[in-house]
C-alpha cells in the first residue's frame, strides 16, 4: 500500500531544485531588475546597448543560467500546482510532456536569441 | 451534564416550511430568522434577568429522508449558560427539539476526535469550543471536503485510510523480551521532540482545512504525515526503519504537497505544530538523499 | 452474516488487548465496536497505569495495596494476578511505542499516587490512556486485525438451557449504524465483552456519552451475573456542566475548597479536620454534597475550588493544563476566578462476573475492563489500577477465548452451591421486567433457541423485530425523556449518599421508567446513521445496569469501599465479606452472594481498618 | 474529492472570506508566479525581436516602453515580483524551519512592502512617458 505512487522519482529533488532557484533567482532578478529599470531606463534600451552587455561573457552565462533557472522554477511551479489540484493518469503525462516541451523551446529561443544579441 | 430539559419553552422552530420550494439552502433560515425574532420579542421583558439564547444554524442532509434530500439549515434557540460548549448546544438541541439531529460525539472532553465540524467557518471541536467566544448566529456544518452521511456526520474512511498508508505502528524488531522486564530507552529529548506529534486524537480537522488534500485525494495530509512524523523521529526506531518512513513520505503525494498553508496548524485542536513537522520531514527526506548534508 | 474465531465486542483498551492476545493465540478474530477503536474512552484516563517495576518494589505490595484499598473486597487470585502480570504488560506496551515519560538515564518514570506504597504508577505525561489506546490500535492496524467499527452490537446469541450456567454463547447481533443493516456475526471459539463503563446511568459523570453499560445489560440478560454493582466511584473534583475532570493535582498543590459563603468547609465543618481538602475521594465528595444539600452550595450545585493564592508563575507551571480545561470546557479563568466543581460518578468498580481468565458463567462468554468484574478493585479501585486491569485481563480473555490454556481458574462464577441466597430485603416495587415487554413488543432476553445452529438465526430475526417495532412506532415517549428521569434519580439517590429510603424511591422510578419505556419510539425514520434508534436502545440497556446498581445498594446494609449506607455507617466484616450478585431470571433479578477469596497464593489478606 | 451531492460554496473556495494569514498568502504566491511565468514567455518573445535585427529589436523595445499602458503594466509587474520574491523568502525560510510562528506577520509585512516598493517605484516608471 505504501509503495502505490510510482511514477515519481522520489527524494524531493524537484522540490530542492525548486528552492535552490528560488535562491538564485532572488539574486538574479534584483540585479535584472536594477540594471534594466533604475541603472538603465528600460525606454533607453538600445540594440547597441544591449549587445555592448551581452559580448560579456560573464553576463551572458548569467543571463542564460537566469533564463534557465527561471524556467525550471516557473514550470516546476505550474507543474507542482496542477498535481495539487490532483492531475492524474495520461492528462499528468500530457501535461508533463507539453511544459517540457514549452521550457525546452522557450530556453532554446533564449539562447538563440542571446547569442544574436552578443553578435557572436 | 446540567442541560436542563424543563427549560422555558422554546419555538419548535426545526421544522421545514411546508412549501417545498423553500426547501433551498439559505431561504428557510430567513423564515425562521422571523419567526425567532417575533418570539424573542415577546420573551424578552419579563425574561431578561433569566436568561439569554442563542441561535444555532445547523446544516441538515439525510439521503433517505425526503425533506432533508436537499441540504438545508435549521435554526434552533438554545438558552445559554455560562460554560456552554457548541457540543451542549446541538446535544440541547437534539434531545429538545428534534431527536433526529445527528452528529458524532463521545467523551466531550475533547480526546475522543468525534466531533470535529465545522462552526463559523472554522473547523473546530464542538466540545472545545465556547459558545461565549462566537459570534451569533452560530453556524454549524459538517467538516468540509468531506462526503456528508448525514447532518453533521462526514465519511472518515479516507482520513483512516490515509492514516494506515504511512505504516503507523511502532517497528523494531530487537526489542527485549518483555518477561525481562527491560525496556528500550529513550532519552527525555527525545521523547520531548515527539511529545506533541503523539497528541493527536484523529479528529480530522487539519485534512479538512487544506487547501491541497480537497484538490488531491492522494496526498497523505498533514494527520498522517504527523503520524509518521512520531514514529521517523523516535529513536527507539532503529535507522532502517526511519528510511523506510522516510521513503513513503517522500513519494509524489507525500510530503512535496504540502504547500505551507498553515491553516492545518491553525485549527488542530490539540495544538500540534504541523507544517514545522512537515518541513522538518521535506529536509530530513533531502538529508537522507543527499548524503553530505 | 459474518464468522469469526473470537469476536471482540468494543475497542478500547481492554477490547484491543484482547483481539491482540487472541490473534498472537492463532485465532482470527474481528473488532466489533460502535465507535472506531480511538474514539473509545479509555483515551480520557490521565493518571497512569500501576505496576511493580523498580528494584524495591514488589508485585506483593502492589496486591497488597490493591487488597486494602479494595475494602478486602477483592479477590485474591484476580489480585494476585493482576499484580503479577501488570509489570511485564506494561513494560510491553513500551515496546510497543508507547511514549512513556523518562528518567534522565532514560528509563520509563514512575510517580506516586494515592492509596499506593511504593511510586509504582508509570505514565505517559497526563494522557496515559490517550497514549495506551493509541497504541493498541496501532498494533491492531500492524497485526491487520479486522475491525467492524460504527457497529452497534444489541445482543449476543446465548442458547437457552434453564440453568444458566449450561448456555452457550455462539455469537453476537450488530447493526451497522452506517446503513442500519442488522447482521449476525458468528464466534466459533467465544465472544469477548470489552464494552467499558455505565457510567451514563448518571446525570453527572466523567464518563463518555457512550459509555451505556451495553455489554452488561447484554450479559446479564442473557444469564451472567453482573457483580458488585453497587461500588461506584465518585470524583469529588469534575467540571459542572461536562464533568470534565479536574485533576487532584490542584489539591495536592493547595487548592481550597469553599462554599458559597466563602467558608473553608472541609475544616469549618470539621469533614476533615487534618487532612481537609486532601482527605480521601469519597469524604471529600460526601462533605461537598452536605454543603449543597444544607444550602450552601453555589447556584445550589456545586462548590468552588479556588487556586489563586497559588499564584500565577505556580499555576502556570505545575497546572497549565488544568487551566485550559477550566476555560475550554466551562469558560471560566483559573487565574481571576475559582473553578466550579462538584463530585461525578467516575468509575464502576462492579461488573459481569467472571474468572481469573475473563470467563463468565455462559461458556464461551467473556468479559474484561470495566464492564467485567473478575475482581480486583472491590469496594473501591485505586487510582492507575483500571489501565492494568484493560491489559493484564483483556490479554487473559482474548487468549483464552482463542483456545490457549490458562490453568484452572479458582474464581467461580454463576449461581452455584458456594453461594448465598438473599433473603431478607425487603423490595419497593418488583424489579425486572416483571411482565413488560420492556423492549418495544420484544423482551430480548435469555437464550433464544437449544441448539448450536439455529441460536444465532434466531437472535438476528429477534433483533430485527426489536429494531422494526421500535423504527415503526409513530409516537409515544422519546427516550431522551426516560433517559434523563433515570439518571436524575440516580444522582438524587444512589449518588454518594444512600439511604433506605432514597434507593426505595430510586428502585419505583426505574420501574415507571421501565413502563415508560414501553411506549418508547424512535421519531427519526432514516435508517441512515440513525443515532435516535441506537440511544433508545441504549437507555434499555441503562434501566437494566441502573436497577442492579440500585438493588445491590439496597441489599448491602454498610459502609465499605465507595458505598455508604446512612443506616448502617460502618464496615461490617462480619456480614459483608461477599460480594453482591445479581442475574436476570426471566426477567426476574435474583439477588445472591458469594464470599470473597482472601487466600492468595502463600498468604492470606486479613481485612484490616482502611486508613491512609 | 468526490461529493454525495453538491455542497457548491460551502467547500472551497466559496469561503475565501474566512481564509486565513497562510491561504492568502499561498493564493497569492501561486497568482503571481503564473504570472512571472507568463511573462517570462512574453518577454522572450518580445526580445525575439533581435532575431530580425538591431532595428527591429530597438524600435519594438522604444514602441512598448512609449506606452503608457506597458509603464503601468510595468509597475504591476514590478508589484507582482516584489511579492513572489518577498513571499517567496517568507517560504524559504519556513522551509527552514525558522520563524514559523510568525508566519502570519511577515505575510503582512511582505505585502506591506510590496505595495510600499511598488508605489516608490513609480516615479522611475512613469518617468519620460506621456499619456
Ligand atoms: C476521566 C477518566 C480518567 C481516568 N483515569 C484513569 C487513570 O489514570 N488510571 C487508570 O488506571 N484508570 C483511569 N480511568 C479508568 C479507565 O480509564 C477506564 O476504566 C478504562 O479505560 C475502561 O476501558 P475499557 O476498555 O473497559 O472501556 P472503554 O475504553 O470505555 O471502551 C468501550 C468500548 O466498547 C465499545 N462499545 C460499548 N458498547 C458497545 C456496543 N453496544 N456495541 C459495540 N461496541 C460497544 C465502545 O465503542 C468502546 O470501543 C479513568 C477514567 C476516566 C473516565
Ligand atoms: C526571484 C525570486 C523568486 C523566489 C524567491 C521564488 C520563490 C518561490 C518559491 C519558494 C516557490 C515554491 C512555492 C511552493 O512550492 O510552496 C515558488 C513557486 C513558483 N514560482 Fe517563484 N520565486 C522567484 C522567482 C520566480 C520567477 C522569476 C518566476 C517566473 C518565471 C517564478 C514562478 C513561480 C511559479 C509559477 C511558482 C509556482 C506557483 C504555484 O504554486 O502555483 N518565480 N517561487
Ligand atoms: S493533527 Fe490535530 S487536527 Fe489533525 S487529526 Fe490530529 S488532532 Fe485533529
Ligand atoms: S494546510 Fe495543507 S498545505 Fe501543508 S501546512 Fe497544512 S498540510
Ligand atoms: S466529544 Fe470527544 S472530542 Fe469532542
Amino acid at each position: 500500500m505504501a509503495e502505490r505512487y510510482s511514477s515519481f522519482a522520489p527524494g524531493g529533488t524537484a522540490w530542492l531544485l525548486q528552492r535552490i532557484t528560488a535562491a538564485f533567482l532572488v539574486v538574479v532578478l534584483a540585479f535584472h531588475f536594477f540594471l534594466l529599470h533604475f541603472v538603465n531606463h528600460a525606454a533607453d534600451v538600445t540594440f547597441a546597448g544591449t549587445q555592448a552587455r551581452m559580448e560579456n561573457v560573464g553576463y551572458f552565462l548569467t543571463m542564460v543560467l537566469f533564463l534557465i533557472a527561471g524556467t525550471f522554477h516557473g514550470v516546476n511551479g505550474v507543474y507542482n500546482a496542477l498535481i495539487n489540484q490532483g492531475l492524474e493518469g495520461t492528462q499528468k503525462k500530457v501535461v508533463l510532456a507539453v511544459l517540457v516541451i514549452a521550457s525546452v523551446g522557450l530556453i532554446a529561443q533564449g539562447i538563440w536569441v542571446a547569442i544574436e544579441m552578443a553578435g557572436w | 451534564m446540567s442541560t436542563q430539559q424543563q427549560e422555558p419553552e422554546q419555538p419548535e422552530s426545526q421544522e421545514a416550511p411546508e412549501d417545498p420550494e423553500m426547501r433551498g439552502a439559505e431561504s428557510p433560515v430567513d423564515e425562521k430568522e422571523k419567526q425567532g425574532g417575533d418570539i424573542d420579542q415577546q420573551t424578552t421583558p419579563e425574561s431578561e434577568l433569566e436568561e439569554e439564547s442563542v441561535l444555532i444554524k445547523v446544516f441538515r442532509y439525510d439521503p433517505e429522508v425526503e425533506g432533508k434530500q436537499e441540504p438545508r439549515f435549521d435554526d434552533f434557540h438554545v438558552p445559554f449558560e455560562k460554560g456552554m460548549t457548541v457540543l451542549d448546544a446541538v446535544m440541547y438541541a437534539r434531545d429538545t427539539y428534534d431527536s433526529s439531529l445527528t452528529f458524532r460525539h463521545s467523551c466531550r472532553q475533547a480526546v475522543c476526535g468525534s466531533d470535529a465540524f465545522f462552526v463559523n467557518g472554522k473547523q473546530r471541536l464542538g466540545c472545545k469550543t465556547q459558545i461565549a467566544d462566537l459570534s451569533q448566529p452560530i453556524r454549524i456544518e459538517p467538516l468540509p471536503h468531506q462526503e456528508v452521511v448525514k447532518d453533521l456526520v462526514v465519511d472518515m474512511d479516507h482520513f483512516y485510510d490515509q492514516m494506515h498508508t504511512v505504516e503507523p505502528y511502532f517497528q523494531n524488531e530487537e526489542t527485549p523480551d518483555a518477561s525481562d522486564l527491560e525496556e528500550q530507552r529513550q532519552s527525555r529529548e527525545n521523547r520531548e521532540k515527539v511529545k506533541m506529534s503523539t497528541r493527536c486524537i484523529w479528529c480530522g480537522a487539519c485534512m479538512s482545512s487544506c487547501n491541497i488534500a480537497a484538490g488531491d485525494n492522494e496526498y497523505l495530509g498533514p494527520a498522517a504525515i504527523n503520524k509518521a512524523y512520531r514514529f521517523a523521529m523516535d529513536n527507539r526506531e532503529p535507522a532502517d526503519v526511519k528510511e523506510h518512513r522516510l521513503r513513503i513520505l517522500e513519494q509524489e503525494h507525500g510530503v512535496w504537497r504540502c504547500q505551507t498553508q498553515f491553516s492545518c496548524t491553525e485549527v488542530c485542536p490539540k495544538d500540534i505544530p504541523l507544517t514545522e513537522h512537515i518541513q522538518e520531514l521535506k529536509r530530513e527526506a533531502v538529508k537522507k538523499n543527499l548524503k553530505f548534508w | 452474516m459474518y464468522e469469526h474465531d473470537v469476536i471482540v465486542v468494543g475497542a478500547g483498551g481492554a477490547g484491543l488487548r484482547a483481539a491482540v492476545a487472541a490473534d498472537e493465540a492463532g485465532a482470527d478474530v474481528a473488532l466489533v465496536s460502535k465507535l472506531h477503536p480511538v474514539r473509545s474512552h479509555t483515551g480520557a484516563a490521565e493518571g497512569g497505569i500501576n505496576a511493580a517495576l523498580q528494584e524495591g518494589d514488589d508485585w506483593e505490595l502492589h496486591a497488597y495495596d490493591t487488597m486494602k484499598g479494595s475494602d478486602y473486597l477483592g479477590d485474591a487470585p484476580a489480585v494476585e494476578t493482576l499484580a503479577q502480570d501488570a509489570p511485564e504488560d506494561t513494560i510491553r506496551l513500551e515496546h510497543w511505542g508507547m511514549p512513556f515519560s523518562r528518567e534522565d538515564d532514560g528509563r520509563v518514570s514512575q510517580r506516586p499516587f494515592g492509596g499506593l506504597s511504593y511510586p509504582r504508577t508509570t505514565y505517559a505525561g497526563a494522557e496515559t490512556g490517550h497514549h495506551l489506546l493509541h497504541v493498541m490500535y496501532e498494533q491492531v492496524v500492524k497485526r491487520g486485525i479486522q475491525v467492524y467499527d460504527e457497529w452497534y452490537v444489541m445482543d449476543l446469541a446465548v442458547t437457552d438451557e434453564d440453568d444458566p450456567n449450561d448456555r452457550e454463547c455462539h455469537g453476537i447481533v450488530a447493526y451497522d449504524v452506517q446503513t442500519g443493516k442488522v447482521e449476525g456475526f458468528k464466534a466459533n471459539d467465544g465472544v469477548v465483552l470489552a464494552t467499558g463503563g455505565p457510567g451514563q446511568a448518571f446525570d453527572h459523570t466523567t464518563n463518555a456519552v457512550s459509555c451505556t453499560g451495553d455489554g452488561h445489560a447484554m450479559a446479564y440478560r442473557a444469564g451472567a451475573p453482573l457483580e458488585d454493582m453497587e461500588f461506584i466511584q465518585f470524583h469529588p473534583t469534575s467540571l459542572p456542566s461536562t464533568g470534565v475532570l479536574i485533576s487532584e493535582g490542584v489539591r495536592g498543590e493547595g487548592g481550597i475548597l469553599y462554599n458559597n459563603e466563602g467558608e473553608r468547609f472541609m475544616f469549618e465543618y470539621g469533614y476533615a479536620n487534618n487532612s481537609g481538602e486532601l482527605a480521601s475521594r469519597d469524604v471529600v465528595a460526601r462533605a461537598e454534597l452536605t454543603e449543597v444539600n444544607e444550602g450552601r452550595g453555589v447556584k445550589d450545585e456545586y462548590v468552588h475550588l479556588d487556586m489563586r493564592h497559588l499564584g500565577e508563575e505556580r499555576i502556570i507551571d505545575r497546572l497549565e493544563n488544568i487551566l485550559h480545561l477550566a476555560e475550554d470546557f466551562e469558560g471560566v479563568d483559573g487565574l481571576v476566578e475559582p473553578m466550579p466543581v462538584k463530585p461525578g460518578q467516575h468509575y464502576a468498580m462492579g461488573g459481569i462476573e467472571t474468572d481469573e481468565n475473563g470467563e463468565t458463567n455462559i461458556s464461551g462468554l467473556y468479559a474484561a475492563g470495566e464492564c467485567a468484574c473478575v475482581s480486583v478493585h472491590g469496594g473501591n479501585r485505586l487510582g492507575g489500577n483500571a489501565l492494568p486491569e484493560l491489559i493484564v485481563f483483556g490479554k487473559r480473555a482474548g487468549r483464552h477465548a482463542a483456545g490457549d490454556d490458562l490453568g484452572e481458574p479458582e474464581i467461580r462464577t454463576g449461581y452455584g452451591d458456594d453461594v448465598e441466597d438473599e433473603t431478607d430485603t425487603e423490595l419497593p416495587v418488583q424489579p425486572g421486567n416483571a411482565g413488560l415487554d420492556t423492549a418495544g413488543g420484544v423482551a430480548a432476553d435469555g437464550g433464544v433457541a437449544a441448539d448450536a445452529e439455529g441460536v444465532l438465526e434466531q437472535t438476528v430475526e429477534r433483533t430485527r423485530e426489536r429494531v422494526d417495532t421500535l423504527m415503526d412506532k409513530d409516537d409515544g415517549v422519546q427516550h431522551a425523556e426516560i433517559r434523563q428521569k433515570l439518571q436524575n434519580a440516580m444522582t438524587d439517590y444512589v449518588n454518594v449518599f444512600r439511604t433506605e429510603e432514597g434507593i426505595k424511591k430510586a428502585l419505583r422510578i426505574i420501574r415507571e421508567c421501565r413502563e415508560e419505556y414501553q411506549d418508547v419510539y424512535v421519531d427519526d425514520p432514516s435508517r441512515t446513521f440513525n443515532t435516535d434508534l441506537q440511544q433508545t436502545i441504549e437507555t434499555r440497556n441503562l434501566i437494566d445496569v441502573a436497577e442492579t446498581i440500585a438493588l445491590g445498594a439496597l441489599v448491602r446494609n454498610e459502609f465499605r469501599g465507595a458505598h455508604w449506607r446512612q443506616e448502617n455507617q460502618v464496615r461490617d466484616d462480619e456480614n459483608w465479606l461477599k460480594h453482591t450478585l445479581i442475574s436476570w431470571e426471566d426477567g426476574e433479578p435474583k439477588i445472591f452472594y458469594r464470599p470473597v477469596i482472601l487466600e492468595g497464593q502463600d498468604k492470606t489478606y486479613e481485612p484490616k481498618v482502611r486508613s491512609y | 474529492m468526490s461529493q454525495s451531492y453538491n455542497r457548491g460554496l460551502i467547500e472551497d473556495f466559496g469561503r475565501w472570506k474566512e481564509f486565513s494569514a497562510g491561504m492568502w498568502a499561498w493564493i497569492f504566491h501561486k497568482f503571481t508566479g503564473w504570472m512571472l511565468i507568463g511573462y517570462l514567455f512574453t518577454h522572450i518573445a518580445v526580445l525575439s525581436s533581435a532575431l530580425t535585427g538591431p532595428e527591429a529589436y530597438t524600435n519594438t523595445i522604444q514602441g512598448l516602453e512609449s506606452l503608457f499602458i506597458i509603464r503601468v503594466l510595468e509597475v504591476g509587474l514590478l508589484a507582482v515580483a516584489v511579492f513572489h520574491i518577498l513571499n517567496g523568502l517568507r517560504l524559504l525560510m519556513v522551509d527552514l524551519g525558522v520563524g514559523l510562528e510568525a508566519q502570519d506577520k511577515s505575510f503582512y509585512a511582505s505585502l506591506i512592502l510590496t505595495g510600499i516598493i511598488a508605489v516608490a517605484s513609480v516615479p522611475t516608471f512613469m518617468d519620460g512617458v506621456t499619456i
